[in-house]
């Protein structure tokens, strides 16, 4: 038989989190006595110093290269389930600094929308567990695994304040998941076939040796697989189950989903990509990059004439994944996760500020927002950074030098067409925040909001701006992530 | 207080230019420059000037005609004074420029100065429909030629690698260029100087005031045409096509230009008209080509200041007393010699003005008419065809002038026997006409201040004949006086009869301005239109059609979200047979 | 047994699950179309599995599939539990509180 | 010592604004307006400075032009040359640089920004959109110098861009919140229009600068003007065509214009002065600073065609100006005229029309900036800028203004004599003069038809003075509420007034500038 060897290392902060994950519930379970505060205090804690520890984690292995559940293999390196490389350190930055600021959005909010801190904290553990190993995964049963892993607590947390709302969010999401997983496991299993691996370094090598017509039915298997993933990621057209899960979950939830679980989406087609599935000159990569367009235009479009703060996050959200996916299409890993680093910190700031909002005006309407600069100066100011950097305008530099690391990608590839059809979404995004920019600039206001900010959430969304702003001063923080 | 500084400031200056004419007499052509940059590796701008007999004797022109306006004017204008003056003292500040220049550009500088001055004086009465017509049109005529005359720099100046006059004209040039660079210059003359066909706007330049119509048809803008052709006279002289373009214009306006002033029932309109007749005359002589041709023609223009600035000063009394200087509005004064008492020193120097004008012997415009048809006569006589075209013109145009010159004066001044008090020539305009009589006892000469300048110029119009030492070529001299005489008799007996046929023709100017308005005028405000239109219609819809259409897209994609997840499942399958197909289709 | 038959025959499996899916309005009868679509993968691991002979990777994979499908089906039957609970119904294509809001846009035009 | 100037021109604007901000609303607007009033009148000082102290001869411009090129061509356009320079990394792994550098072609427009903003300011003291907020609009005012000032100084292309967006949102705004009061609708429409055509104008133009960056491995201005990239075809060309759209959509050139009317006509009359006066010049700016030394053979392949466009927008933008009803539009649409020219000049790619580009960028910022800042006047004391409702006979009621009105619109028909002049002149003389490599005949005709273009430019402000200034006040009497000029207006104008008649009549200064063009 085979022999495997691991580094325990590598798979560290994976574990850590999933032995967080069962402690907090166990607490939050056996804890009975004491109050739904002090429990809400003691959990949060406990789940951020676990992420907290998957950060210093990466932050002191950057730049490391640890393999495990290797076996050697018939022709060429050893194959490796699991790696833990700088491409991977990057990714998980990412991931756990949205998980950790989704805890702290939690803060503030979570005991007052009727949702269990427990179980909520064991899922977004469990879900983060699952988005690491995702990133780290190099064979096709790890990435489906972990992928079921990071999509199954997110649609219970969809439901978790086990409301009408909630309930039919977390229906739609789970349904449309089932589907993909359905379909890229249809995908895999035909990849297997052909190829006879699962490992993705194999399964590239024998890719390009392929006789034409199995080349072909590995394309199409490919092609299925990219598509379960364009679910996960909500790429048009398997995007229609974002806006309505977005608005039915409670906030939190929803900036769960939009950070992490798309990040993890992201993570696993990226390494998919990357790993070989869909080399260099593959039409794969062809597919990738029309629905790198097609995502962006329709997510655009979509978010212009929307009323709702919430959903308007939601579409614009499937925009900012198009221009995620088009540096994506041409394999450039340094500008996606740069962009994902930047969208996950603003996306972060962004729905802090609406939660804060949407606890005082549940309706969530943009007219919400009118005169905000008159009323609540900071509030509408760190909003303001939060939506230009979305835009990528001055003075939003990270999300403007990221969008241009997207631009050179594309552009040193060749894509001339992918880059004009990003260049006039550049345009439709930014018509998308001028109207919500206005709408806070508008005066006067009848209503102005106006309430006394919780100090976590003053502390959060300072620290969202604070980050942002040393990102856009610093670009070059972005981009070191992956190297 | 500020009005009065002006009125000293712009006296003072004419005075200053005067002195400066009498200090440069005689003394060597100097030159010199200020500034400068190179730009490129080809042209040095920069702004120099000149002194020479030239500049003299138009520095002179200039502060004499420049003083005797201002001084009138102190006493004719009564309303806005400052800026009056000031654009006055502008006007002839570029003028000096013009002529004091070296340089084309700096030339161009003085030469559209001028244009916007004459552009604001024209308009000086603002409230006038006509006056703020004629001020635009002035201006927009006179900037069509400047444009040619850029042009025309810009082509002589690569030509001979440089822009300064005193340089042009040395070096070699292909002759094409040099007849290109000429022709374009000439467009801005013909502009700046009103000759077919930029004519037009000098007659609507009327409703301005009179004395600033002295100083633009004596001394300044008008002038400055031909002074510029006389400047640029060895590089004119190289080009002989331009030279018979020139000639073909000239002829062709002094015809044309006399005509109209025959047919006119205005004073100062046919005071303009004569004005381009008699430019044509110095341009005639100019396109000669002869040294003589050149001397004879600025010989022209000194005469020609003086008379014609006198006209229009007595023109401006006229004005200033009747209200009017229309021969209908003036012959109600001319019972029993009204207006001839009443204003006996406007009499008697318009008298001298229009005898100086018509050419009768003696007076200033017979020699210098006398001059140039001498000039001609020596080119004809060698058989050149513009010799002879030039001949026959001046000696046409000689009648014609004396035509009206004598229509004019007997009908301003006189009460035609033929129709004493009676409904007559010039009725037909009005026809409550001679039925109230003025009161003639009203009128009154103008001031000293306006009649100083006046007896001046009437001094000049008489003297100036003789300036240039009296060489009567005895034949010529007889001839001319015999035209003169035969047009003069024919205006008395038309007026004895108390007839004034105009034809139509005439009348209409040869229908040349409304023909501008048809073909120019009206097309481009067609083009406004279609221009605004295809910003509104065209590029303006296809920006609102894409937001339009964004908005449109939105809302569809609205539609789209239904809430059943059925269809969003569905459209995913559609969706990813569509990419798979297409990816297909993209792979083979 | 050729390689073809199997295949085909998860094929039609999926094709079933698939029209299931999309067909049916019941959410229970739709996760009995999901097990029917990950029924098919795991047809085809097997065929392949055996059609290579050298190792258990596909049938390995199998296995966890059918983990996994017990997973999604329990964590679907909770939430449709849950739907239950607040629509009263099961109906995938009957719960749209979530539909874009058409009102809302006209009282945003309104004011 | 000069860098830190230059740092303090580009960081000082910012800073004075975000402290602005950081003031409570009860400060006042009065102080708001003073602050940035001595801001900015310290930026203006220390732009003279810099300038001043480039006129030194140490500036190694020529030396460094006989270096790289042995026997140098015909033309060097837009070159930079740096005099002072900062350059440290800034985004490694993207190949960005802070890359700082100012020589004579940038420096004169960062005064005319400097100077242009100090009396925006100036103005502020005194008069203020209805609206009010005006601590805001000051602030917003210094980001924007802040953007415009480091555009010009910026020797990066991403730099470049960087700040050349920077404008965009405060512009926005400006345009959004203190525009025209009476049409809430059209202002957000125009500002909108505004902001999204030049958004997606200059992602275009990034697009360019990444082909170049594909082509030459660099970003740097002075490196890539050094070394520029040959070629006329294929990606080069690609650049080219990419970035002068860009920058025609800022200029703008005719048909990208169709945001300018609108945004300058319902801006507030800052708004409007700078815009016009600053904001217009990014875009020839670039195309001097990036399109010629950069691309050269790409520019002479499209340069008949930014020629023929160019003239296109002078004709266009004339007759348009002639249908005119409301007076911020037509000077709006004059604009468009003008910058055709400065496009024309571009185009030639012969020292003369480059010269003429930028004395008539000079001269257009300073005598539009005149005409916005009158017809702001007109429209305050009329509440409307259409001239029918203004009525005529301005002359009568208020002669001052409608004196300095006719002042400004005759330099800016180009009047010789005043600061219009030179620029067209120059322009037309390089048109009729191009460059070797550049089609003579096509752009003779151009040359021809811009000429028809200047006589339908004083059309056109004729047909303005007639309409608005001159006219029987019998039938316009006075309104009791029309003041003739205030004090703050006359200081506001003075400047302006007295640099068109200096460059006007001493070109000399500024030309020799440029004589390494």
């Amino acid at each position: 038989m085979t022999l495997t060897w691991t580094d325990w290392q590598a798979i560290a902060v994976p574990l850590v989190l999933a032995i967080g994950a069962v402690a907090v519930l166990l607490v939050d379970s056996f804890w009975k006595s004491a109050s739904a505060e002090l429990r809400h205090t003691v959990v949060t804690l406990l789940t951020s110093a676990v992420i907290l520890f998957g950060l210093v984690f990466v932050w002191a292995q950057r730049g490391g290269f640890k393999p495990a559940f290797c076996q050697p293999a018939v022709e060429g390196p050893a194959e490796c389930s699991f790696v833990f490389e700088p491409l991977t350190a990057g990714l998980w930055a990412v991931l756990l600094v949205g998980g950790l600021g989704v805890v702290g959005l939690s803060t503030y909010r979570l005991l007052a929308s009727d949702v269990p801190i427990g179980e909520y904290h064991f899922l977004l553990l469990s879900a983060l567990t699952g988005a690491t190993v995702l990133a780290g995964a190099r064979d096709l049963a790890t990435l489906v695994i972990a992928l079921e892993v990071v999509s199954l607590p997110s649609f219970a947390m969809v439901g978790l304040r086990r409301d009408r709302r909630g309930s039919e969010g977390a229906m739609k999401a789970f349904l449309v998941s089932v589907l993909s997983t359905a379909v890229m496991l249809f995908g895999v299993s035909y990849l297997y076939g052909v190829t006879g691996s699962l490992y993705l370094t194999t399964i590239a090598n024998r890719l390009t040796g392929l006789d034409p017509d199995l080349g072909r039915v590995a394309f199409a298997a490919g092609l299925f697989v990219i598509v379960g993933f364009a679910f996960k990621i909500a790429a048009v057209p398997f995007h229609a189950w974002l806006p309505d899960t977005y608005v039915g979950a409670p906030i939190e939830v929803t900036t769960f989903l939009a950070v992490v679980s798309k990040s993890a989406g992201v993570a696993g087609l990226l390494v998919l990509v990357t790993a070989g599935i869909a080399p260099d000159g593959s039409h794969l990569r062809t597919v990738i990059a029309i629905l790198a367009a097609l995502t962006m235009t329709v997510g655009n479009l979509a978010a212009l004439r929307q009323v709702e703060a919430v959903r308007l996050l939601a579409w614009s959200s499937i925009g900012q994944v198009g221009f995620l996916l088009a540096p994506l299409a041409v394999g450039d890993a340094q500008a996606v996760v740069g962009y994902l680093a930047a969208y996950v910190v603003v996306t972060l700031g962004a729905f802090g500020a609406v939660a804060v909002v949407q606890r005082h005006r549940p309706g969530g309407l943009l007219t919400d927002y009118r005169g905000m600069v008159r009323s609540e100066p900071g509030l509408a100011a760190a909003l303001i950074f939060f939506l230009v950097v979305l835009a990528g305008l001055p003075p939003g530099l990270a999300g403007l030098f990221t969008k241009f690391a997207a631009f050179q990608a594309v552009i040193d590839a060749h894509l001339g067409w992918l880059a004009i059809v990003m260049a006039i979404n550049v345009m439709i995004g930014l018509a998308v925040y001028l109207r919500w920019i206005a709408e806070l600039f508008r005066l006067p206001a009848d209503d102005p909001f106006s309430v006394d900010i919780e100090t976590p959430a003053v502390a959060m969304i300072s620290l969202c701006a604070a980050l942002t702003a040393v990102l856009s001063v610093l670009p070059s923080i972005l981009f070191a992530l992956s190297t | 207080m500020i009005a009065t500084a002006w009125r000293v400031a712009g006296v003072g200056f004419s005075l200053l230019v005067v002195l400066a004419a009498a200090l440069l007499y005689g003394v060597d052509p100097q030159q010199t420059m200020a500034g400068g940059a190179m730009i490129g590796e080809d042209f040095w701008f920069s702004y120099e000037f000149r002194t020479d007999g030239l500049t003299v004797l138009m520095l002179a022109i200039v502060g004499v005609v420049s003083t005797c306006v201002q001084v009138y004017s102190i006493g004719y204008v009564r309303e806005r004074i400052a800026s009056y003056t000031a654009l006055v003292t502008l006007f002839t500040a570029a003028m000096v420029t013009v002529v004091i220049s070296d340089n084309l550009f700096l030339l161009l500088i003085g030469w559209e100065v001028m244009g916007v001055c004459s552009y604001l004086l024209i308009g000086h009465y603002w409230e006038r429909r006509d006056a703020r017509a004629g001020a635009m049109k002035a201006f927009l005529m006179t900037r069509l030629g400047d444009v040619g005359f850029l042009f025309g720099i810009f082509v002589l100046g690569v030509g001979y690698h440089t822009f300064r006059i005193s340089e042009l004209g040395s070096g070699p040039i292909e002759p094409h260029t040099l007849t290109i660079g000429t022709i374009l210059l000439l467009v801005g003359v013909i502009g700046k100087s009103a000759q077919v066909p930029l004519q037009t706007w000098l007659p609507d330049a009327m409703p301005g005031p009179s004395p600033v119509s002295a100083l633009i048809h004596a001394a300044t803008m008008v002038a400055a045409g031909v002074f510029l052709i006389a400047r640029l006279y060895n590089v004119f002289v190289e080009a002989q096509t331009t030279l018979t373009v020139l000639a073909v214009v000239a002829c062709v306006t002094m015809l044309f230009a006399a005509s109209c002033a025959m047919a006119a029932v205005e004073v100062k309109r046919v005071l303009a008209w004569s004005t381009v007749s008699q430019l044509a005359i110095m341009f005639a002589g100019l396109s000669l080509g002869t040294h003589d041709g050149r001397r004879a023609a600025l010989f022209q223009l000194l005469t020609h200041a003086a008379f014609k600035g006198l006209l229009f000063l007595c023109a401006g009394v006229l004005l200033h007393q009747v209200g009017s200087a229309a021969f209908v509005v003036l012959r109600r004064y001319t019972r029993r010699g009204a207006s001839r008492k009443q204003l006996r020193v406007t009499f008697v120097t318009m008298t001298i003005g229009l005898a100086a004008l018509a050419g009768v012997p003696g007076f200033a415009g017979f020699f210098s008419k006398d001059s140039v048809v001498e000039a001609a006569w020596e080119q004809a006589k060698d058989g050149s065809t513009v010799g002879w075209i030039v001949l026959v013109s001046v000696c046409v145009t000689t009648a014609m002038t004396a035509f009206y010159c004598v229509r004019m004066w007997l009908w301003v001044f006189f009460r035609t026997p033929a129709l004493a008090g009676a409904v007559g020539a010039f009725e037909g305009d009005d026809p409550m006409a001679d039925l109230d009589e003025p009161d003639a006892n009203k009128l009154r000469d103008g001031s000293w201040l306006m009649l100083a300048p006046m007896v001046l110029l009437a001094i000049g119009a008489i003297g100036l004949g003789y300036t240039d030492g009296v060489h009567l070529n005895v034949v010529i001299a007889l001839i001319t006086t015999v035209l003169a005489l035969l047009g003069g008799l024919a205006a008395y007996s038309l007026w004895h009869r108390g007839a004034d046929p105009r034809p139509v023709v005439l009348e209409r100017e040869y229908g040349v301005d409304p023909a501008y308005q048809r073909l120019f005028v009206v097309p481009v405000g067609w083009l406004a239109k279609l221009a605004v239109g295809n910003d509104r219609d065209v590029i303006g819809a296809y920006v609102r059609a894409t937001g339009r259409a964004g908005v449109l897209a939105s809302q569809g994609f609205r539609k789209l979200q239904t809430g059943n997840v059925q269809t969003y499942l569905a459209a995913a399958v559609v969706g990813a047979v569509a990419l798979a197909i297409l990816a297909g289709v993209i792979g083979s | 047994m050729p390689l073809i038959l199997p295949l085909l025959l998860a094929v039609v499996l999926f094709c079933i699950g698939v029209y299931g899916v999309l067909a049916r309005r019941n959410v229970i009868t739709l996760l009995m179309s999901f097990e029917l679509m990950l029924n098919a993968v795991n047809l085809n691991l097997v065929a392949f599995d055996a059609w290579r002979i050298n190792d258990a990777t596909g049938q390995t994979l199998a296995v966890f599939v059918i983990t996994l499908a017990a997973a999604e089906i329990g964590l679907g039957l909770a939430i449709v539990l849950l739907l239950f609970r607040g629509h009263g119904h099961v109906d995938a294509d009957a719960a749209r509180d979530l539909a874009e809001q058409d009102e809302l846009v006209e009282q945003e035009k309104a004011t | 010592m000069s860098e830190w100037l230059l740092i303090a021109l580009i960081a000082v604007p910012t800073l004075t604004a975000v402290v602005l901000w950081a003031l409570p609303v009860v400060t006042g607007d009065r102080i708001a307006a003073l602050v940035g009033t001595i801001v900015s009148g310290v930026l203006l000082v220390v732009s003279f400075v810099l300038w001043w102290d480039m006129r030194r001869p140490h500036c190694p411009c020529t030396y460094q032009l006989v270096d790289t090129y042995g026997s140098p061509p015909r033309t060097v356009p837009g070159k930079l040359m740096p005099d002072v320079d900062i350059n440290v990394p800034w985004i490694p792994s993207l190949g960005v640089r802070f890359h700082l550098a100012v020589d004579t072609i940038s420096l004169p427009l960062i005064a005319l920004t400097a100077l242009l903003v100090l009396l925006c300011c100036v103005y502020s003291l005194k008069i203020t959109p209805r609206i009010g907020r005006t601590r805001s609009l000051i602030a917003l005012l210094l980001v924007i110098e802040t953007g415009v000032i480091g555009t010009f100084a910026a020797a990066d292309l991403v730099l470049f861009f960087v700040f050349f967006e920077i404008v965009l949102i405060p512009m926005w705004l400006v345009i959004d919140i203190w525009g025209d009061d009476h049409d809430r609708a059209g202002r957000r429409r125009a500002a909108t229009t505004f902001i999204l055509m030049t958004v997606l104008g200059s992602a275009l133009m990034l697009l360019g600068f990444l082909l170049i960056h594909r082509h030459a491995g660099t970003f740097d201005l002075v490196f890539l003007g050094q070394h520029p990239i040959k070629g006329g075809h294929g990606v080069p060309l690609a650049a080219a065509i990419l970035i002068a759209v860009g920058l025609a959509v800022k200029m703008p050139l005719w048909p990208l214009h169709i945001w300018l009317p609108d945004a300058h006509a319902k801006a507030p009359t800052v708004g409007s002065v700078l815009l016009a006066g600053v904001l217009l010049k990014l875009g020839s700016y670039g195309m001097i600073r990036i399109l010629l030394p950069v691309l050269p053979d790409a520019t002479a392949t499209i340069a008949p065609y930014l020629a023929g466009f160019s003239v296109v927008a002078i004709i266009a933008g004339s007759l348009a100006c002639l249908a005119q009803t409301d007076v911020k539009r037509l000077i709006a649409y004059s604009s468009v005229g003008h910058m055709g020219f400065i496009g024309l000049g571009i185009a030639t790619m012969s020292p003369e029309g480059l010269n003429g580009a930028l004395y008539a960028n000079l001269a257009h910022g300073i005598i539009t900036g005149l005409l916005f800042f009158l017809a702001g006047a007109i429209k305050d004391r009329h509440d409307t800028s259409d001239l029918r409702a203004i009525g005529r006979a301005l002359y009568a009621r208020l002669p001052r203004i409608s004196g300095l009105l006719t002042y400004a619109c005759l330099a800016s028909l180009g009047l010789p004599g005043l600061a219009g002049f030179w620029g067209e002149m120059l322009v037309l003389l390089g048109a009729y003069h191009p460059a070797d490599w550049l089609p003579r005949a096509t752009f003779i005709v151009l040359m021809v038809i811009a000429g028809l273009g200047a006589v339908l430019t004083a059309a056109y402000f004729l047909r303005l003075i007639r309409e608005l200034c001159q006219g029987d006040p019998a039938e316009n009497p006075p309104a009791a509420f029309a003041v003739d000029l205030s004090r703050i207006e006359f200081v506001t104008f003075a400047p302006l007034v007295v640099l068109t008649v200096f460059l006007g009549l001493w070109p000399f200064t500024l030309l020799n500038q440029w004589t390494f063009l």
